[in-house]
């Protein structure tokens, strides 16, 4: 091991001349500008942005249909009816530092996860452990599904021993990936170098920085100006100025990410599922979607995204009905008085919204249902503050309406998420269900978990998707859309619908 | 035996506005609403990802449970060692990210105000000399420029200089070219006012009595300029810089947060939405104590410009 | 050889003329003085001949300078080599931040041309003469009055010009301090021209030679000094010069009555701040008597008033009043009257404050003001826009009706011009004896004292 | 120090020339909601940024809302915080520092003490906290853009009223027997009133930067209020697509200011 550091030093130090005559600049770097900060080098806290620049690999990948695709594990399998997980470790793998990957690395690395806040912590593992030299095994007390898809989480991304100091510390962000980290200023940049002893498919990029861009404006001004290369998270609003530059191609992304009215369903108001139902009428998602989000095909009613096909219901859908709404709710007793405002038994129709400013299209999508909801004659209070408020108000049931981006990719599979949104306790979960008096679905999502009839998971999901839409614990309003901005002396770019990856390795210059 | 007592007073002050605005963010920060333990997960995990159980993991490693007072007297006893502590969301030393900060707005602001300098001191001068025409547009266009929020000049000049001629970055820092757009909002919302002064302050030397005699005693116009001008217009220039230093820590916040220059005022602000209650308290400190010392700067310059000491602020 | 001549020099602002035509020559060795009010017009003169006048004001007729005619650039290279000007009020023409022997060494090394090393020696050596040698390294705002009038002159002087122009060379300097300067300014012209510009007929008749007497802009009377200032041929020649506290006629002494003692101080000491001004301070005040205070100014004459009013605690010694009347029968009048009243209201206004305060009967009102010369109307308008002497009356008005037993009037004339100063201080002095008010009378002026008190304390 | 900053012979005109200009905006900002029967919150995602003419005077915004309502709405809520803190932040200035001057020693320290302290921190900075503890609140805004301006006057109102303290007019009504209301009326509030003006003038055109400053770093304003520094930011995104959306807020922005800066005259500092 020592020797092997030795030989890298030694090796570095005759490769010097050539790394001096090759610094970053302009002309061989990829500028990358997001909204997203990074805290902290442990990837248990900001490894999203370490896999997506792909210095950092984990073991699992996933394919744009959420299906599992080998990374650093070359095969796995399943055993002992869903409780043994076996995983083979690709050979010949280096970290940055010319070290190689093995099984008691990785087996170390998943366990020190288990007490820090990776996708694994909660799970029921009983051990993971080293069989042999390039085996991993992950003992588990129950079936669980989405173990796979945990497995694919930037959390449980794979960094040499070297990277940790004595008190397990991440000290410096030594990966697997075909990017090494050339310099990192938390919490801003990192800006990474092509690492040539990458066992995939090898970059031809020499350089990419990432750089956090806070504001949405800000970050459309560096794409308009060719500063940056890729920008992601365009304000919609300004998409078609950009798109009429010649410089800049814009791609447009589907998420598994869907803006969503979070409810309190124990809330008076809103308790009836026609409440509910007779809000989600009053919203036009048409106009919200053409005008505000500028995709118009973007409007939908449902939680998950049609392509998630086991969890949508084909065909279904309501059209925006202001008059049947207001029907409903003078069936549930509320009547307009003078100024226009749903009243019953003296008590007028209002609720407090809260969202956040980090993501531009929340704010605008609350100003728009705000009008929309005031048309029916309910008065709603927009209130803009930070994400934290929403499980924060969700734990203490002060929460009455949020408007929330919910990615049900965070983990390929949805059925982790949506465990987590209507299961994690008898409340809900705090990006899900708030007092939703449904018990039949939280119990069906746990059956599942160690459901391996395709066949009827495809089944009980269908009906799952059902009772979403019909009772409305979560009022959908649009899919997310991503727009990216690419310079166009790019070419090779392709976008991760589960924001693990930015295929950097996959560009070149034109 | 003056010089030690305004350093003595001055002195003073820094340790009251140490301990004032130490306390005073503390009390307004336990003030802020929303479960803490919330916003800092919000600010560790990433705005969608933070959930109950990373909340219950923060209050657990950080100890928010304890009470304000325990918190408070910890707080002031490593404050005394100078320790401001770690960031709640980096668990980085809080004052390892504030020098990384300062650095930044020091050389904005340094940009800022000497660019300021360049640009005011010559055109005051011209106008108070020439007067007429100059004078009425100068004092029309820093009139107009007052009226602007710095952040409007800043935009107009990304409108103007990144975009539509496409001459230097939006936004960033890392090479001096970045440096150019926030320092020349600074300059210019501040040669706004400056000029004006030094407009003003050299009228009052050009009619001073004091500069007729010393023409009428035979010095030539340019020898009577600098050695009875410059320096008895330069006194109340520099005290005016003194007092509008609280306007350029101002603009700073705003000029940071549009350029995204990694600054101290940046960091401050994006410290209050993540709770980041050290790194909030130690960024206050140092704007504080940073204050403190400038106003010290500019008295010790105002003694050396003007020994009699009448102008001290 | 002429140094200057002068032809139908007048000075317009627009079509109105500020200084009438006037014409005079002066050779070298000659004195010229000339005398005139305040804002007669003379100090643009001065600025004429210059070539300094404010923008805005022309000049007509013609100046010719060493037998050739001066513009406005000829002149410039003139300035402090062949032309100098001694300026008015020398601590403002001093620069406030350089110390006296830099100003004036500048002037040796970069006006005349001596070498640097050349030029300190010779500051030290001017200085030295001027009996300045200490204070060299003060700054103006260290320096007195008198003090800084010498560097200004040793300084206008230093580039050797021979024709000096004096623009109130005396303006508020004591009497000892005036004759020094005077002094000064006559020995320096031995061997070129002088020009005093003045309102003080003191120092016309100490500098001698000749003397033009202006009004208003209009040359009056022109001659040899001592002729004129003996033999004044016009009305306004004869006001201005007695209005000179020195040509005041002499009151009779008459014994005054033994009245009771008012108030008397033992071994008083005061001060303001951290210095200690005088010590040893004994004196008795009676009823009705006035006393005169003098002394150099800063030793603290206005802080024995404010002492002995109690607005300032005393540094020693004991005060004692003999009376028990109320606080409000102990008033001031003020040096500056304009600083003394509130300019928001007519002083019709503050008449009625101080009547409905004291419940003072009004029908007082109006023989008072008839006495102290003080017309009805006036009431109506604000404290700045009525003259310094009508407002020095009305605040003796208000004073004199709250029936005051002490009167402490700090320099109460010297910023009126000299004709009307005069009959202030003459009324001041009757309507006191009048109503048996005891008044203690500051002045720089030796004479004035003389003329108007009973005793003279000096500090 | 007694500086002016501004060219004498102008200041008359160009005061009337402030009052006059803020005045129209008054009159604009005030009449419209009593003129206009239209709501500057309600939207029309059917026409959206439209061209100024027609229906709406100013056009339309990204949500179909009026324009010329809007601005409306805008300046009003601008213009009612500049006035409201003005006349806190003036009537606590102003008292607090003539007790200062005239008062007990102890007094004067004690402000003093206070007032470093709260310099000490940027005025900004400090609203930025505030605003943060109660999000969408006018009057939290209103609690802390007072709490800092209030020491503008209170260091402007001690200074003249020190200054005039020592002055032989303030002596000469003390020795006359008047006490401190009448010394108040007579000679501390004439001096400091016509200060007052410019204070008030400059304070109010601070405080609505203050709040646009706010508004453009996303704090204190909440949806659909129409806030200037907000109205910016919303709309900075079409600045190439409806150039005239950015402009009008910017131009209200800098209109309303400048009429202040005008009406201030010549600052003091």
């Amino acid at each position: 091991m020592k020797n092997k550091l030795i030989t890298a030093l030694l090796g570095g130090m005759l490769l010097l001349p050539a790394a001096v005559t090759a610094e970053p600049n302009q002309q061989n770097t990829v500028n990358i500008q997001a909204a997203f900060e990074f805290s902290s080098l442990d990837p248990t806290r900001s490894g999203f942005v370490f896999t997506r620049m792909q210095v950092l690999e984990t073991l699992l990948n996933v394919d744009s249909q959420g299906g599992l695709l080998p990374g650093l594990a070359s095969e796995w399998s399943i055993e002992d009816g869903g409780k043994l997980w076996r995983l083979t470790l690709r050979d010949q793998v280096h970290f940055h530092d010319a070290s190689l990957l093995t099984a008691q690395q990785v087996a170390d690395e998943l366990n020190r996860g288990l007490n820090k806040t990776s996708a694994l912590r909660g799970l029921p593992i009983n051990s993971i452990t080293a069989n042999g030299d390039n085996q991993v095994e992950i003992k588990l007390s129950a079936p669980y599904r989405p173990l796979g898809a945990a497995l694919a989480h930037y959390s449980t991304a794979i960094l040499a021993d070297a990277a940790y100091n004595d008190a397990g510390e991440v000290t410096a962000l030594i990966g697997t990936g075909p990017f090494s980290v050339e310099e990192i200023a938390v919490p801003h940049k990192l800006v990474v170098e092509r690492f040539d002893d990458y066992w995939g498919q090898k970059a031809q990029i020499e350089y990419a920085s990432y750089l956090t861009g806070h504001r949405a404006e800000a970050r459309v001004l560096q794409a308009r100006s060719g500063q940056a290369d890729i920008v992601f998270g365009l304000d919609p609003a300004s998409v078609p100025m950009l798109k009429r530059l010649p410089t800049l191609e814009i791609v447009r992304s589907d998420l598994p990410r869907t803006l969503a009215l979070k409810l309190n369903a124990g809330h008076r108001f809103i308790a009836d599922q026609e409440a509910r139902q007779a809000l989600s009428l009053a919203i036009n998602r048409q106009g919200i979607a053409t005008a505000i989000l500028r995709a118009p095909d973007a409007a939908t009613d449902q939680l998950l995204p049609a392509y998630m096909s086991d969890w949508y219901l084909d065909g279904q859908s309501e059209a925006y009905n202001l008059e049947k709404a207001a029907g409903m709710f003078s069936q549930l007793g509320w009547n307009k008085n003078s100024e226009g405002w749903l009243e019953r038994d003296g008590e007028r129709f209002e609720l407090d919204l809260i969202t956040y400013a980090d993501r531009p299209e929340l704010t605008t999508v609350a100003t728009a249902v705000q009008d929309q909801w005031k048309q029916l004659g309910v008065k709603l209070n927009v209130n803009v503050t930070n994400s934290s408020a929403i499980p924060s108000g969700h734990s203490d049931d002060s929460l009455e309406v949020a408007l929330i981006a919910r990615n049900y990719g965070i983990i390929a599979d949805p059925l982790g998420i949506l465990l987590k949104d209507f299961a994690s306790s008898d409340k809900g979960g705090d990006w899900g269900s708030l007092n939703w008096s449904n018990t039949w679905v939280p119990e069906t999502l746990n059956a599942m978990v160690s459901e391996n009839d395709t066949a009827r998971y495809q089944e009980q999901a269908q009906k799952i998707a059902a009772a979403l839409y019909n009772e409305r614990p979560l009022i959908p309003v649009a899919s997310y859309v991503q727009q990216t901005a690419i310079n166009k002396r790019l070419s090779g770019f392709r976008f991760d619908p589960y924001e693990r990856s930015y295929f950097l390795n996959e560009l070149s210059w034109k | 035996m003056r010089l030690r007592d305004l350093l003595l007073k001055r002195l003073l002050q820094l340790l009251a506005v140490s301990w004032g605005v130490g306390t005073l963010t503390f009390i307004l920060m336990r003030a802020l609403p929303g479960d803490m333990a919330y916003r800092i997960a919000a600010g560790r995990y990433g705005m969608d990802a933070v959930d109950s159980d990373a909340a219950a993991l923060v209050r657990e490693e950080l100890g928010l449970d304890q009470g304000a007072w325990s918190t408070y007297w910890s707080w002031l006893g490593d404050l005394l060692q100078w320790n401001l502590g770690n960031s709640l969301v980096s668990g980085q030393p809080v004052s390892e990210s504030l020098w990384h900060m300062l650095g930044h707005s020091l050389l904005l602001a340094g940009a800022g105000i000497l660019l300021a300098a360049l640009i005011a001191i010559p055109l005051g001068l011209a106008s108070a000399h020439h007067g007429g025409w100059l004078n009425r547009i100068l004092l029309t266009l820093s009139t107009g420029m007052r009226a602007l929020p710095v952040f409007v000049i800043g935009l107009l000049a990304v409108v103007v200089f990144a975009l539509e001629l496409n001459l230097l970055p939006v936004a960033g820092f890392g090479t001096p070219a970045h440096l150019v757009l926030p320092a020349l909002t600074l300059g210019l919302s501040l040669a706004a006012i400056a000029n004006r002064v030094v407009h003003t302050e050299a009228e009052r030397v050009f009619n001073a009595p004091f500069y007729e005699f010393a023409q009428t005693k035979g010095l030539s116009a340019w020898q009577a300029f600098l050695r009875h001008g410059v320096r008895n217009m330069s006194v109340p220039v520099v005290a005016f810089f003194g007092v509008q230093l609280i306007t350029v820590v101002e603009g700073v916040v705003m000029i940071e947060s549009l350029f995204s220059w990694p600054g101290i005022g940046h960091g401050l602000a994006h410290a209050i939405f993540a709770r980041d209650i050290p790194l909030i308290q130690g960024a206050a400190l140092m704007m504080g104590i940073l204050f403190v010392l400038l106003n010290t700067l500019v008295d010790l310059a105002c003694y050396w410009l003007d020994p009699r000491g009448g102008q001290l602020a | 050889m002429s140094l200057i001549s002068v032809d139908k020099l007048a000075v317009f602002v627009g079509d109105t003329c500020l200084l009438e035509p006037i014409s005079f020559t002066l050779n070298a060795g000659e004195k010229l003085t000339i005398l005139g009010q305040t804002g007669s017009g003379k100090s643009l003169l001065a600025q004429a001949i210059m070539g300094n006048l404010p923008k805005g004001l022309r000049t007509e007729g013609e100046i010719r300078l060493f037998n050739s005619p001066a513009s406005a650039k000829s002149r410039r290279e003139l300035w402090g080599r062949r032309l100098s000007m001694l300026p008015q009020e020398p601590w403002n023409a001093l620069n406030p931040l350089m110390s006296a022997k830099a100003q004036l060494a500048e002037t040796y090394h970069r006006v005349r041309g001596d070498a640097y090393d050349a030029a300190q020696q010779n500051a030290d050596y001017t200085l030295e003469l001027q009996g300045l040698g200490e204070s060299r390294h003060k700054r103006v705002d260290q320096l007195s009055g008198g003090m800084a009038q010498r560097v200004a002159i040793a300084c206008a002087m230093a580039g050797g010009a021979p024709l000096l122009l004096a623009d109130e060379p005396t303006k508020g300097l004591d009497v000892n301090r005036r004759d020094q300067v005077v002094e000064q300014l006559i020995s320096q012209s031995q061997t070129g021209a002088l020009v005093t510009i003045t309102h003080d007929v003191a120092v016309a008749r100490q500098t001698g030679g000749r003397l033009m007497v202006i009004k208003s802009g209009e040359l009056i009377e022109h001659g040899d000094a001592s002729q004129i200032l003996n033999n004044p041929q016009r009305a306004f020649t004869r006001e201005l010069i007695a209005a000179d506290p020195q040509s005041w006629p002499t009151p009779e002494r008459q014994p005054r009555p033994e009245t009771s003692v008012l108030m008397e101080t033992e071994s008083l000491a005061i001060g303001r701040g951290e210095q200690t001004l005088a010590k040893d301070l004994s004196f008795k005040i009676h009823r009705g008597e006035v006393i005169g205070v003098v002394g150099d100014s800063g030793c603290g004459k206005s802080t024995l008033g404010d002492t002995l009013l109690g607005l300032q605690p005393s540094y020693g010694g004991k005060i004692k009043r003999h009376c028990s009347e109320t606080t409000h029968r102990w008033q001031k009048l003020y040096q500056d009257p304009t600083a003394a009243v509130s300019h928001a209201v007519s002083l019709g206004t503050l008449l009625n404050d101080t009547i409905k305060r004291h419940r003072i009967d009004k029908s007082r009102v109006a023989p008072l003001m008839k006495r102290l010369g003080l017309a009805e109307a006036l009431l109506e308008r604000r404290a700045d826009s009525v003259s310094g002497g009508e407002l020095q009356r009305f605040c003796m008005l208000r004073a004199l009706l709250l029936d005051p037993v002490f009167l402490f009037a700090d320099e109460p004339t010297s910023r009126l011009d000299p004709i009307t100063a005069q009959s202030v201080s003459q009324l001041l002095v009757d309507v006191a004896r009048e109503t048996n008010c005891a008044v203690m009378l500051v002045s720089h002026d030796p004479h004035l004292i003389e003329k108007r008190c009973d005793r003279v304390v000096r500090i | 120090m007694k500086l002016s900053y501004l060219c004498t012979s102008q200041i008359s005109t160009s005061r009337l020339c402030g009052a006059v200009l803020l005045l129209l905006l008054c009159v604009y900002a005030f009449a419209t909601p009593l003129l206009s029967a239209q709501d500057a919150a309600s939207q029309n995602l059917s026409q959206i940024l439209s061209l100024p003419g027609g229906n709406s005077w100013f056009g339309t915004d990204h949500f179909g809302r009026d324009m010329w309502v809007r601005l409306a709405d805008a300046l009003r809520l601008s213009l009612s915080m500049a006035a409201l803190c003005v006349l806190t932040s003036a009537v606590i200035g102003v008292t607090l520092g003539i007790l200062a001057a005239t008062g007990p020693s102890w007094v004067d320290r004690t402000l003093d003490g206070v007032t470093t302290l709260i310099l000490a921190l940027p005025g900004l900075v400090l609203v930025l906290i505030f605003a943060a503890i109660v999000p969408g609140s006018f009057w939290m805004l209103y609690v802390a853009i007072s709490l800092i301006q209030w020491i503008e006057y209170f260091r402007v109102t001690r200074a003249i009223t020190q200054r005039i303290a020592r002055s032989p007019e303030v002596q000469s009504s003390r020795l006359m027997g008047f006490g401190a209301l009448y010394l108040f009326r007579r000679h501390y509030w004439p001096a400091i009133a016509p200060q007052l003006v410019t204070l008030a003038s400059f304070g109010a055109a601070s405080a609505i930067l203050m709040m646009a400053s706010l508004g453009f770093v996303y704090v204190g304003i909440q949806p659909p209020l129409a806030e200037l520094g907000l109205m910016i930011v919303e709309h900075f995104p079409y600045y190439s697509d409806a150039p005239w959306l950015l402009a009008q807020p910017l131009i209200a922005l800098a209109l309303v200011v400048l009429s202040c800066h005008l009406l201030g005259g010549k600052k003091a500092s």
